[in-house]
């Protein structure tokens, strides 16, 4: 029988598994990829408690997460683009400098 | 039964694809990984009783954000070849405390929940409401309006920071 | 069990395989209809008038050797044209072909489900398409296909803005994302969408013909300046299921365009009743047809027009269809207040 | 040609150097331009020639005098009787040789129908190029006609030799001038098919208009000729300018355009079919009678000197430049102004600034073959 502890685990899982990927990853593009395995993760947990508590409130929690990690993925990804023009590195440790 | 086998398929490729995600060396592959994981995510939606949420996953994750990640993977692999990104992992020691932090947790909770069993998620047929569009649709507009509104202020904004990011001259 | 297994794997099995079928002989089609447009007679060797010729094409592209280049990224390079293939073909689970029927004594509808959330679910499976462009693109490690994967790649995503936004006027109309439900709403409507939306109509009929890569917005593949484009490195089979994937994006854009604007397996005028005599011809035979005759436009309009060039594509797309498609949006959404 | 970095306000971005041809489907032939691009946008370019280089002109030099006829076939092999009445006439300007009015005529009827099979060959792939198919096999319908034509007069379709040096191998089979005029008036309905498929479709003025565009002046100091440069609004035809063959004595326009875009240049050919079908009429109406062949000896040999003869080929003015040493039976010194040569050098000129698109209809636009820009 799949209860929510199921999705729960699962979700804090795959949370996990993000989070290694931010701290252990060099490449910046990694690291926005991790953090949309966590985006995720948080979701699943939405949907499977909206599924479970009978309420689609978690649902349209999950429609709104997915909206942030749009615009999120927008800018960030340019920033990534406008450093890496000028600076030609996605390591996540060159970028130590808050103007160039 | 079915929805077990269901949910253990989909969990041990969500979690497997995930892996490979984080530890695959070519950037792009890693993408693409990203992608088979947001496509299993939206079929667990499914099972859940969500399509608009799993459509809009698909619709969203899988053909927007992602296409956007390969794009940025594909201008920055271009000058260099993917071998010259390789580098030593950082920080692997803090990163993986972390996770067993996580992991010790989630064993506490699986614990705690074997002896206080959760009610099981009932099949679609008990649903009184399922994850039915029009229903979304209307606590969006409703009750959710200005959550509603403040993301598509976010979106905008996001939009216009993107476009001046990227915009050689304006 | 036969009810809940059996039938349903039978549909899949006949309309995939229909679909194959149908695509061969789309590529037949338009070989004959762009040689009749140009005064020529097209294939005729292979059985008579040709007709077996997508059979022959078939064999010679299975059993020609199958490149690889060298510094290609292997795995991207064999998955691209898969996942090129596969999205084109599991759109067609809820395209409704037909109502339910009696067929054997037994009650059998004529598509393969039909999920509350039909349209988006066809936007969505179309908006993971793209991947298999700039995946071929990308992978080839060459300058034409990534030229053209990144051409191809900015063209789909651009025009499926106005594609999909037309698609929201529909819904507005019909009230309903089910696909069989958007027909039925044609069908007590007593009338077509395609004259309830004619903007959204022709939005839609230019936007798939760009989606398609069809000419004249077939930049991706553009043979005169990008040597054929994202798959200029492919060959054998893995070219031949690009081919295939194609074509079966411009039968799932016809479909839909026939469900959404021409009222589906509805015959025409299906409120005139002094038209029942039509009813003879069975429901798919009008589905058929009507997708057959957008087939054949998008043949005709090939033989016509020249092509577009990539700026003016784009400008086409963000600043007249994107716009119109909003406006359209707007005002049907206004008069849909006003009525109710 | 070296990438070079591109300085912008904010970002610096690399350019991307491709290679179109020396194998590709719209360099028509082995043309091989190696184009820098900041994006879709062609930064500069470099044009490689010399895929096809067969040295006709030093083969020329140990030829003797008719033998060359054969080898001016392979340089426009799209236009091969224009190159044939080129050389002939610049023999016979070097002997002095009087060709008589019979011969002149059907040389100036074959040269307007090489004018026409050429001009569809162009049109045809130009349209090709901005991807229009179907008028490519209309125009090749109606050269079938002419190729058709051809080889009822000499017996070839493609590389003729239909020239001697004072005349004519042949005289014109019988009822051929009927058959010139009835492909005239066949021809008149097309080249109007051709222009409702074209001239005022939208994407074909949006490909076509403001593309390409160079002044009168900058043309004529690239050295461009033909319609390239008529398009520019130059009034320059060596068939009005020095008349040849029979010119003199027929009634003809020039066209030429105002802006000097692909577009005008486009409208100026198709304005040459129908001046074309105009000299055509005239002449296969009022073919005199007489002998085909002037006063040659037996032996051609033409005295010491040097001489440059032009005459307009449906891509320009192509020039011969011979000098004879008046010993030997070959020439001594042989040259050619091969107007594909000279049209192609404004090609850098003209990418310049345009989109990779671009590229393909202006190649298609100053209409070059490379049997002749390499020779």
């Amino acid at each position: 029988m799949i209860t929510s502890t199921h999705y729960m685990l699962l979700s804090a899982a795959l949370f996990t598994i993000g989070v290694v990927g931010v701290m252990v990853r060099r490449n910046i593009i990694i690291i926005f990829m991790s953090i949309e395995l966590i985006l995720n993760a948080v979701n699943i947990n939405l949907i499977a408690f909206s599924a479970q508590l009978q309420n689609l409130v978690g649902q349209v929690f999950a429609v709104f997460v997915i909206a942030v990690a749009a615009a999120e993925a927008a800018v960030g990804l340019g920033i990534i683009l406008a450093f890496y023009r000028n600076k030609e590195t996605v390591n996540i440790d060159e970028m130590n400098l808050m103007r160039w | 039964m079915g929805q077990a086998i269901a949910f253990y398929t989909m969990a041990a490729a969500i979690l497997g694809f995930a892996v490979l995600v984080i530890s695959t060396r070519d950037t792009v592959h890693s993408v693409l990984f990203l992608v088979l994981d947001f496509l299993f995510v939206a079929a667990l939606y499914v099972l859940l009783n969500a399509p608009f949420v799993a459509v809009i996953q698909v619709l969203v994750y899988a053909g927007g954000i992602v296409v956007l990640y390969l794009f940025v993977v594909m201008l920055v692999n271009l000058k260099r070849p993917p071998e010259a990104h390789q580098d030593p992992h950082r920080r692997t020691k803090l990163g993986f405390g972390m996770a067993a932090a996580v992991l010790l947790e989630v064993a506490a909770i699986a614990t705690y929940t074997s002896a206080n069993p959760a009610p099981a998620i009932a099949a679609s047929a008990a649903m009184p409401v399922t994850g039915n569009t029009e229903q979304v649709g209307w606590l969006l507009y409703t009750s959710y309006l200005i959550p509603f509104e403040i993301a598509s202020m976010l979106l905008l904004v996001a939009m216009i920071g993107a476009i001046i990011l990227a915009k050689r001259e304006l | 069990m036969i009810d809940g297994f059996v039938i349903p794997l039978l549909k899949i099995v006949i309309v995939l395989n229909a679909t194959l079928v149908g695509v061969t002989y789309m590529v037949l089609l338009e070989r004959k209809v762009i040689a009749w447009a140009q005064s020529r007679l097209g294939p005729m060797r292979v059985g008579p008038y040709g007709i077996l010729q997508p059979i022959a094409d078939a064999v010679k592209l299975m059993i020609k050797e199958d490149i690889t280049p060298v510094r290609a990224d292997k795995w991207v390079f064999t998955a691209a044209p898969i996942i090129s293939m596969v999205p084109a073909l599991i759109v067609y689970a809820v395209i409704p072909f037909g109502p339910e029927v009696n067929l054997f004594g037994r009650r059998v509808s004529l598509y393969v489900t039909d999920v509350n959330v039909g349209l988006l679910y066809v936007v969505s499976v179309a908006s993971v398409g793209v991947y298999g462009i700039i995946l071929a693109g990308y992978s080839s490690n060459s300058k034409y296909p990534l030229l053209a994967g990144l051409r191809a790649s900015a063209q789909l995503i651009s025009y499926e803005v106005a594609v999909t936004l037309t698609l929201v006027s529909v819904i507005l109309v019909a009230g309903t994302l089910s696909m069989v439900g958007i027909v039925r709403a044609q069908e007590s409507g007593h009338v077509w969408f395609a004259f309830v939306q004619p903007m959204a109509f022709g939005i839609f009929f230019i936007g798939g013909l760009a989606e398609t890569n069809r000419a004249p917005f077939d930049l991706p593949e553009a043979e005169q300046e990008l040597t054929g484009g994202f798959h200029t490195e492919y060959s054998g089979m893995r070219f031949a299921l690009f081919f295939l994937a194609e074509y079966a994006n411009m039968i799932v854009v016809s479909s839909v365009a026939t469900t959404l604007f021409l009222g589906g397996w509805l015959r025409p005028f299906p409120n005139v009743a002094a038209l029942g005599f039509l009813d003879f011809v069975p429901v798919w035979m009008w589905f058929l047809v009507k997708s057959f005759l957008f087939l054949y436009v998008f043949i005709w309009v090939r033989a016509t027009l020249p092509r577009y060039r990539y700026d003016q594509l784009m400008r086409l797309g963000w600043k007249v269809l994107i716009p119109l498609a909003i406006l359209n949006l707007v005002v049907t959404a206004v008069i849909r207040v006003l009525l109710i | 040609m070296e990438a070079q970095t591109i300085r912008g306000a904010m970002f610096d971005t690399d350019e991307l150097v491709i290679n179109m041809g020396p194998q590709h489907p719209s360099t028509h032939g082995v043309l091989r331009v190696v184009l820098r691009l900041d994006g879709e946008k062609v930064v500069d370019c470099d044009v490689v020639i010399g895929y096809l280089h067969r040295g006709i002109e030093k083969l020329s030099e140990n030829r003797n005098w008719t033998q060359i006829i054969l080898l001016t076939d392979r340089m426009d092999y799209v236009a091969a009787a224009t190159s044939n009445v080129g050389y002939c006439e610049t023999v016979e300007k070097l002997m002095q040789l009087e060709v008589p009015r019979r011969a002149r005529y059907v040389r100036t009827i074959l040269c307007e129908l090489q004018r026409i099979a050429s001009h569809c060959l162009w049109v045809g792939t130009h349209a090709m190029d901005i991807g229009a198919m179907t008028v490519f096999l209309y125009a090749f319908r109606e050269r079938e006609l002419i190729l058709d034509l051809f080889e009822e007069f000499c017996g070839a379709r493609l590389t003729y030799n239909s020239m001697r040096i004072g005349g004519l191998p042949l005289d014109i089979p019988p009822g051929w001038d009927k058959k010139v005029l009835e492909f005239c008036t066949i021809m008149d309905s097309k080249v109007d098919e051709y222009e409702t498929l074209l001239t005022h479709n939208r994407i074909w003025l949006e490909r076509t208009k403001g593309i390409g565009v160079i002044s009168g002046e900058e043309a004529t100091g690239l050295g461009l000729c033909g319609p390239a440069l008529r398009g520019s609004g130059v009034t320059r035809d060596v068939r009005k300018d020095e008349p040849y063959a029979a010119y003199d004595e027929m009634e003809f326009d020039v066209p030429i355009g105002s802006d000097g875009d692909t577009y005008d240049r486009y409208l100026v050919r198709m304005e040459e079919f129908r001046q074309s079908l105009r000299i055509i009429r005239q002449a296969a109406q009022g073919i005199p009678e007489g002998p085909i062949v002037g006063k040659v000896p037996r032996l051609i040999k033409p005295a010491a000197g040097e001489t440059y003869h032009a005459i307009e080929s449906p891509k320009g003015e192509l020039g011969f430049f011979i000098v004879s040493d008046g010993k030997s039976t070959n020439p001594y010194r042989f040259r050619v102004r091969p107007p594909s040569f000279c049209n192609l050098q404004g090609l850098r000129r003209l990418v310049r600034g345009h989109l990779v698109a671009d590229v393909v209809a202006l190649i298609g636009s100053i209409d070059i073959v490379l049997g002749e820009v390499d020779r």
